[in-house]
């Protein structure tokens, strides 16, 4: 899991863990009869950037509290008012997960920790009304191209208009106590048992101890920011434990045709169609995104499948190359497309140039650069076929960069019309971008691009990076990956379709009608949002299929050290999509060095062993902030997130006795001690005249 | 590990030894009486009884002959002749007139306690021999007591450590020597890793020790000096501050530099003072206890988990081999400091008292007990543990020995046994001594009878003067096989190896006392050890969980 | 932090048995090698009880037969360690150095290894339950009863006492080849343990529990040459016998602690 | 060791090295020597050497307290001020305790 020490340290810790929990399952310690484990792998953890800490700690032994589930409002009251217990572990619906709770929380001193419980009938959609989502109300507007100092006439817009009015910025923020996430059902059951058994105040009047408390064990070991936390990292050779790592994940990309160091890139060729690869919420090992990424992966996926198919003739009559991107970290500051675009300007991306290798993949440089084709959140639309195009209002002001860019909207007219099931509708042209990856690039150089996504102002999704915008938030009904019955994947494969004919125009300049194959859509959709085991994952994923947990993908973007199944798979599949087959046995199925312009990889569990050659490959996702030396921190150029380290998160659930009782224990300890120091010293001194010494025992 | 030597010592100690030995006479001197004052109510008031009663007016005629030394009786005859210059005189005749005294002594409350029946029947010699036996018991059971609690503190301090600092129970780094990292699910495959960890550790602790007899061989002292200096600088000073930076760490307390390294200079630098020069006792053995917890501490973190209990079986094993073969790998590293008659490698080595080495006692009259003595006092002292006798009867020379016995014990594993060649050596030794002897009582006459004092001191003397010792190496391997125990955090099974190991403690010494042989102090509590380990883990902890769990007790 | 609970309990359940150690047995180096060793009979004794137990697999869910067994394990072993003793008295007397005491009362023999056996059996019955005491929490959670800890305390307390009454009776009776107080010894543990089987039906186990270790109690007491007129004598007490032993004490402490 | 039975010059000469020792930022030394001497300054049977190890022994008394007091005062100081001096003081730290600023 994300942010463990080290990648060696964190199995071993995984192992420990084990271990421990085997010692306390093994024989009937009497440990077992006292606590229960809670499901504690959902953690509020915290994360920095350059200025601030956000995200939540325990302290270093773990908080305790005596638990108090909150049904209705006036809990909360009672609480803060008469309960005299303090502190309390507060146990909540996400219903009530909303910034004024836990600022009041916070203010009233006596909470000393959160959990969200999940029951299995909570629903969304009746009981959150208002939506929920822990993003700001205009997500990344800091390191976007619209911020007050670069172009200070639209960064206002989002203030006035919030592309998420639903933002509670709660992922913004720290929290003085621990909070955790528990979904499992026998661990909420558990809570709510102890809870009424023990706790549950009898009309108003709080009971008496014994009560039920909660342990919440998540002591973060970073601080203040990024700047202290790394430098205090950094700092010693005895300091082995990490205080923060940088948020750390690969760029996943691939071209249409192989590009060839030997021959030259012509300007303007290169049609960039991306996507983001993660999504966010406030707690460790949960981030479906089902909305706020996958939407945008699988269209991207199914679109590249599909213009592949008709690689031969777009590389027989145009010079022009197509490259499928997903970008990592983008939620946190565009970490992906910054170091892209930064790669790009030091003349090193993919790579720099390596002189003995040959056959060595081109650079790219932002001058390559013909279109961008971005796909946010495309999943949620108003009337299931009609999408919006954004434009960016400031580089189309430059003349001749409006016409590429009306050029493209008519392309992506068109090919909707041809493909007539999804209405592409331009957005108002003074309207900036949303949250977008383009923007990264829109700072550095003009180029003319689009994102296309499923809103026209505010977001439709109600909960934008919240770990409840899963497969229910978008409606994907589709219980295994056949199931034809659900409209979702419709809707994404027509997006995709349309995206790959204007593609196919935009590259060949002629027209024709390319659809996205609904099985492969549907294979994929269901992949990333209900079960990473699916067959296409075992198909593609080789080893790391083995490491996935039947669960919907996790897609936040960890660190250097943390887990990173999911891009491996991703990019695998990508591969197995982008490629074509070739007649390689395991052995030989492999590349001289990963300069080369293309890759192999061995597909051992598709149709019994595959070699595929493809341009498929993956380009570190780091910030260019923790590359550059003496960067200022302050400095709102790149982003800065770094996330704490920490061992392990646990919940314990247990009985705490009252401190009279405690009191008395010992009382009658010591009572017991001295009383019988008096006797023995008392009997050992007159121990002859005692047991009359003068009848020898034997005699008796 | 730790090893700076001085040849100096010995005479430094001698003479050191020479004139301590008053001082401890005063002190204890009001003791005895008290004793003797408190004997008489108690036993008198105690009419027949089957063997009371004899005893009983036994001891008390004992007790006084042994305080107003009458002379009528055996032990004050013999030992007007042979009381050598307890006050004047060289070192030697100090000791040895101590030793003398004690003998004297000894004897005769012995006697007065237990062989009054027999002693009418029985010739001179016999009766010469029983005593000799009583003696080596008599100090027996306060010696067990005195290496019981070093061991009992040692354990205490890993244990207190494994089961509060993490680190220390966290596997992943493991030492050079043991390469393989039972990785492999299959227990077979562990086992046979820990099988090949153990052997290669037990190679390099040969392979050391070669290497250190072919130094010793070629007289390159620098070579050991240096590199024992260096081992001994890295245990404190390395080792010390891993202990305090995992401390620190476990409980999450933030240090600063200047503090830290002021705290373990001044500990490493007095360590080094009061061991290798003048130092409290107090201090000493706190420091050696330490060390050995620190070093077992590092076994345990650093050895794979079957490797470590492999390791404890192989060097036991090894420790009996060395002991008992007659080619033991170090015999040859004695014979040589035998030839050179010098010290080596001074002490890693626990020691009850000071390290003082009196006369050996010499009687001119028999040689048996005396031998018989010998070697069963070599044999404690070879076996790297207690040297039940051997304090008062060893001769300066001899400290080596000890020192480096135990300093094997520790560095080497535990140390061989050179028993033989100190049968060997016996004869000439205690010819020496007697030869010593005599013409000293020739030299000075004056010194045939002593002031009245010396004989109640000198009774009272050597209850501190025989110092107990015990091999490092020992301290630590229990102390691993405890900790080890005790990081699966069941308390029953450490228990049931604490106790083990002190058993087979007390039994190595009792063999010693009863077979007077050689014999090696790790094998037999390691075994019981690992024996009680894996039954316990194995077989009583299910059953005594299950009685605990439902509140049954047997 | 209920770590009040671990020592409190501790306190209850150990503190007169290191009372006991403390005053009579530290000072004494070789009563002190005589309660280990007997602590490591009643090992032996468990250790084969344990291994009957797990061997006859069909059983392990009646805990009653581990039980019974156990009993007799250790009523053997102490029976082993009496006659080991008995071998042993001539050593003793040497090893005694000075004070016969030991070898000529043989109640305090009697009584070392009694309380050897209890400290062992007490430690193997709580010690594990007090390192689970040190956590944040207390029992009850899973409808255990909320007075477990203290239970287990005073239930082992008394188990410990019964040891060291048991030690005294037994060895006594074989002195004197007393067979009807051999038998008693051995019933009266057998009752004991399997009382227990009824836990935590507290009201019923403690008090028969404890009314059986004041009987043996008060039975050991008269064995042991005690009665009402002793205790009266004992009373009134001469006082330098106090100090005499208080001497003997710190000369002991002196010899025996480094 | 035992002072005790060492001859008055030896008992002079060890107090004397461990204080000169003590000033090699060795106050440890200083406090062994005086408790371990103190009895040897104060209570002992007078005898000549005795000024002088009674002198020695009140001085590294006194710098072993002085000592005590001069580092715990710097810890509580460093401790306090830890997060307030940033860089100097994460460079100062042996162990930097995890999750406080």
């Amino acid at each position: 899991m994300a942010s463990k020490v080290t990648g060696r340290q964190a199995t071993l810790l995984r192992v420990l863990v084990l271990s421990g929990t085997f010692f306390l399952a093994a024989g009937e310690r009497v440990k077992n009869k006292i606590y229960d484990e809670i499901q504690g792998d959902m953690a509020c953890f915290k994360r920095f950037n350059g200025t601030h800490e956000i995200g939540c700690t325990s302290k270093f032994f773990g908080n305790t509290g005596v638990l108090h589930v909150i049904e209705e409002k006036a809990d909360f009251d009672w609480v803060y008012e008469h309960g005299p217990h303090q502190p309390y572990v507060l146990a909540f619906t996400p219903l009530f997960l909303t910034e004024a709770v836990l600022e009041r929380a916070t203010d009233s001193g006596k909470v000393s920790g959160v959990v969200v419980v999940v029951p299995e009938d909570f629903d969304p959609e009746t009981q959150l009304l208002d939506g929920f989502s822990g993003e700001t109300e205009c997500p990344d507007a800091y390191l976007g191209l619209y911020n007050a100092s670069s172009n200070p006439d639209y960064a206002g817009y989002c203030r006035k208009k919030p592309w998420n009015p639903n933002g509670t910025s709660m992922l913004y923020t720290s929290w003085e106590f621990p909070i955790f996430l528990i979904t499992n059902q026998t661990s909420v059951n558990n809570i709510q048992n102890c809870f009424e058994k023990f706790n549950k105040p009898v009309n108003g009047m709080p009971r008496d101890w014994p009560l039920c408390s909660l342990e919440l064990k998540s002591n973060m070991y970073g601080t203040t920011n990024s700047e202290v936390c790394m430098r205090r990292a950094s700092i010693g050779p005895l300091s082995t434990d990490n205080f923060c790592d940088p948020l750390y994940d690969y760029n996943i990309w691939g071209t249409l045709k192989p590009m060839n160091m030997s021959e030259e890139i012509p300007e303007k060729s290169v049609i960039i169609v991306a996507a983001r690869m993660d999504a966010a919420t406030m707690f460790d090992n949960i981030s479906p995104g089902a909305n706020s990424a996958v939407s945008g992966i699988i269209t991207l996926m199914s679109a590249a499948a599909a213009i592949f198919k008709h690689k031969e003739e777009i590389i027989n009559v145009s010079n022009k190359n197509i490259l499928f991107i997903l970008f990592q970290g983008e939620t946190w500051g565009y970490i992906g497309s910054s170091r892209v675009v930064w790669d790009m300007e030091q003349g090193q991306f993919p790579y720099k140039v390596k002189d003995d290798v040959k056959d060595q993949i081109a650079q790219i440089n932002l001058t390559h650069i013909d279109y961008f084709i971005e796909l946010e959140q495309v999943g949620q639309p108003e009337d299931i076929n009609k999408l919006y195009i954004h434009t960016d209002p400031i580089s189309n002001a430059n003349p001749e960069l409006k016409n590429e860019t009306d050029n493209l909207l008519n392309i992506l007219d068109e090919a909707s019309n041809l493909v007539n099931e999804t209405k592409f509708v331009r957005v108002r042209k003074d309207v900036p971008l949303p949250p977008s990856s383009i923007q990264s690039f829109l700072k550095h150089v003009n180029i003319s691009g689009v994102v296309i996504t499923d809103h026209e102002g505010e977001f439709k999704n109600p909960y934008y990076e919240s770990f409840l915008d899963n497969y229910r938030n978008v409606k994907y009904e589709a219980d295994n990956e056949t199931s034809d019955a659900d409209l979702y994947h419709k809707h994404i494969n027509n997006v995709a379709s349309v995206l790959a004919t204007a593609i196919y125009k935009l590259a060949t300049n002629t027209h024709k009608k390319i659809t996205a194959d609904p099985e492969l859509t549907n294979e994929l959709l269901f992949c990333y949002m209900k079960n990473m085991t699916c067959n296409l994952v075992q198909e593609y994923g080789g080893e790391m299929a083995k490491h996935l947990e039947p669960k919907p993908a996790k897609l936040y973007v960890s660190v250097e050290s943390g887990e990173r199944y999911r891009s491996y798979v991703t990019m695998y599949l990508m591969a197995g999509l982008l490629g074509d087959e070739v007649e390689r046995n395991q052995s030989d199925c492999k590349i001289e060095s990963i300069y080369n312009m293309n890759h192999f990889y061995y597909f051992s569990h598709l149709h019994n062993g595959t070699c595929v050659q493809t341009t498929v490959r993956m380009t570190e996702a780091m910030s260019p902030a923790f590359l550059i030396d003496d960067y200022d921190w302050k400095s709102g150029e790149y982003s800065t997130w770094t996330e704490s380290g920490w061992k392990l998160t646990k919940v314990m659930i247990f009985l705490r006795p009252s401190v009279l009782e405690e009191v008395a224990v010992v009382c009658g300890g010591v009572v017991s001690l001295v009383l019988s120091v008096i006797v023995v010293h008392f009997m050992n001194s007159r121990a002859d005249l005692l047991f009359g010494l003068s009848t020898p025992p034997a005699a008796c | 590990m730790d090893g700076h030597v001085n040849i100096d010592r010995d005479e430094k100690t001698l003479s050191v030894e020479e004139s301590g030995s008053r001082s401890g006479k005063k002190r204890r001197r009001s003791q005895n009486q008290d004793v003797s004052a408190s004997q008489p109510p108690t036993q008198s008031s105690r009419p027949e009884g089957e063997s009371a009663r004899p005893d009983a007016l036994d001891t008390e005629s004992a007790y006084n002959n042994s305080q107003t030394r009458d002379p009528a009786t055996q032990g004050v005859v013999r030992r007007h002749p042979r009381g050598g210059g307890g006050g004047g005189g060289g070192g030697d005749a100090g000791a040895r007139g101590e030793s003398e005294g004690r003998d004297g002594h000894v004897s005769a409350s012995t006697r007065g306690n237990v062989q009054d029946a027999r002693r009418m029947m029985q010739p001179q010699s016999e009766w010469e021999e029983l005593e000799e036996e009583e003696e080596e018991l008599k100090y027996g059971a306060q010696h067990v007591i005195k290496l019981f609690i070093p061991v009992s503190l040692c354990m205490l301090v890993v244990v207190a450590t494994v089961s509060s600092v993490r680190f220390y129970t966290q596997k992943g780094i493991y030492l050079l020597y043991t390469p393989f990292h039972e990785t492999s699910p299959s227990f077979g495959d562990r086992f046979f890793d820990a099988v090949r960890n153990s052997l290669i550790l037990l190679g390099v602790v040969v392979v050391l020790t070669v290497l250190l007899i072919i130094l010793y061989k070629k007289r390159c002292y620098k070579i050991i000096h240096g590199w024992l200096l260096m081992s001994s600088l890295l245990l404190l000073f390395f080792f010390t501050i891993m202990y305090m930076q995992e401390l620190l760490r476990g409980y999450n307390i933030g240090m600063d530099w200047i503090t830290v390294s002021i705290c373990v200079w001044n500990f490493g630098v007095m360590r080094m003072v009061s061991i290798h020069w003048h130092g409290p006792l107090p201090l000493q053995q706190a420091y050696l206890i330490f060390i050995a917890s620190l070093m077992s501490l590092m076994f345990i973190k650093y050895l794979p988990e079957y490797t470590l209990w492999m390791v404890l079986a192989v060097i036991s094993l090894w420790d009996l081999v060395a002991v008992l073969c007659p080619k033991g790998p170090l015999r040859i590293l004695v014979e040589t400091a035998q030839e050179r008659n010098e010290p080596i490698f001074p002490a890693l080595i626990y020691s009850s008292n000071f390290m003082y080495s009196t006369l050996g006692m010499a009687n001119p009259d028999d040689d048996s007990r005396s031998q018989g003595r010998e070697m069963a006092q070599e044999g404690t002292s070879n076996s790297g543990s207690a040297a039940s006798g051997a304090e008062g009867t060893q001769r300066p020379r001899d400290n080596p020995q000890r020192r480096r016995n135990a300093e094997n014990g520790h560095v080497v594993a535990d140390d061989a046994g050179f028993t033989d060649d100190w049968r060997g050596q016996l004869d000439k030794r205690t010819r020496q001594r007697r030869e010593q002897v005599n013409n000293f009582a020739q030299q000075n006459p004056s010194n045939v009878d002593y002031p009245q004092a010396h004989p109640r001191d000198l009774t009272a003397e050597e209850d501190d003067e025989r110092g107990v010792k015990l091999g490092l190496g020992d301290f630590i391997f229990y102390s691993v096989l405890v900790g080890k125990a005790s990081s699966y955090g069941d308390w029953n099974t450490t228990l049931a190896c604490f106790i083990a190991i002190l058993i087979g403690l007390c039994l190595t010494l009792i063999m010693l006392a009863i077979f007077k042989k050689a014999l090696p102090a790790l094998p037999i509590s390691i075994t019981f050890g690992l024996i009680f380990y894996f039954s316990t883990s194995l077989l009583v902890v299910p059953f005594t969980e299950k009685l605990a769990s439902q509140q049954v007790y047997i | 932090m209920t770590v009040a609970e671990f020592f409190g309990c501790g306190l209850i359940a150990f503190g007169p048995s290191l009372a006991m150690f403390g005053l009579t047995i530290a000072t004494d180096p070789i009563r002190t090698i005589m309660l280990v060793a007997s602590a490591f009979f009643w090992l032996l004794a468990l250790l084969f009880s344990s291994i009957l137990y797990t061997a006859v697999v069909q059983l392990q869910d009646y805990l009653a037969f581990g039980v019974v067994f156990s009993v007799l394990f250790q009523e053997l072993f102490r029976f082993l360690w009496f006659l080991l003793i008995q071998k042993a008295e001539g050593g003793l007397k040497k090893v005694s150095d000075g004070n016969m005491q030991i070898v000529e009362n043989k109640h305090i023999l009697a009584y070392v290894s009694g309380l050897g056996f209890g400290m062992i059996s007490g430690a193997f019955s709580l010690v594990n339950v007090l390192a689970d005491m040190t956590g944040p929490g207390t029992i009850g959670m899973k409808g255990d009863p909320k007075n477990f800890f203290i239970a287990s305390a005073v239930t082992s307390l008394a188990f410990i006492l019964l040891h060291v009454f048991w030690g005294i009776l037994f060895f006594n009776a074989l002195h004197r080849r007393a067979y009807l107080q051999l038998a008693y010894v051995i019933l009266c543990h057998m009752l004991a343990s399997c009382i227990t089987l009824m836990n935590p039906i507290y009201s019923v186990t403690i008090p028969t529990i404890w009314i059986l270790t004041i009987l043996s109690g008060v039975l050991a007491f008269i064995v042991a040459g005690g009665s009402h007129r002793t205790i009266q004598s004992a009373f009134r007490g001469r006082p330098q016998v106090l100090q005499v032993n208080a001497d003997a004490t710190g000369n002991f402490t002196q010899v025996g602690g480094m | 060791m035992n002072v005790e039975r060492l001859p008055n010059e030896r008992k002079l000469a060890i107090c004397r090295k461990y204080f000169m020792a003590g000033f090699a930022l060795l106050p440890f030394m200083w406090a062994v020597n005086a408790i371990w001497f103190l009895k040897e300054a104060f209570w002992a049977t007078p005898y000549p050497e005795q000024k002088q190890i009674r002198k020695y022994v009140i001085v590294s008394g006194i710098g072993a307290i002085v000592w005590l007091v001069g580092l715990i005062s710097w810890v509580i100081i460093f401790q306090q001020n830890r997060s307030n001096w940033g860089a100097t003081a994460d460079y100062l730290s042996f162990i930097i305790p995890k999750g406080i600023p």
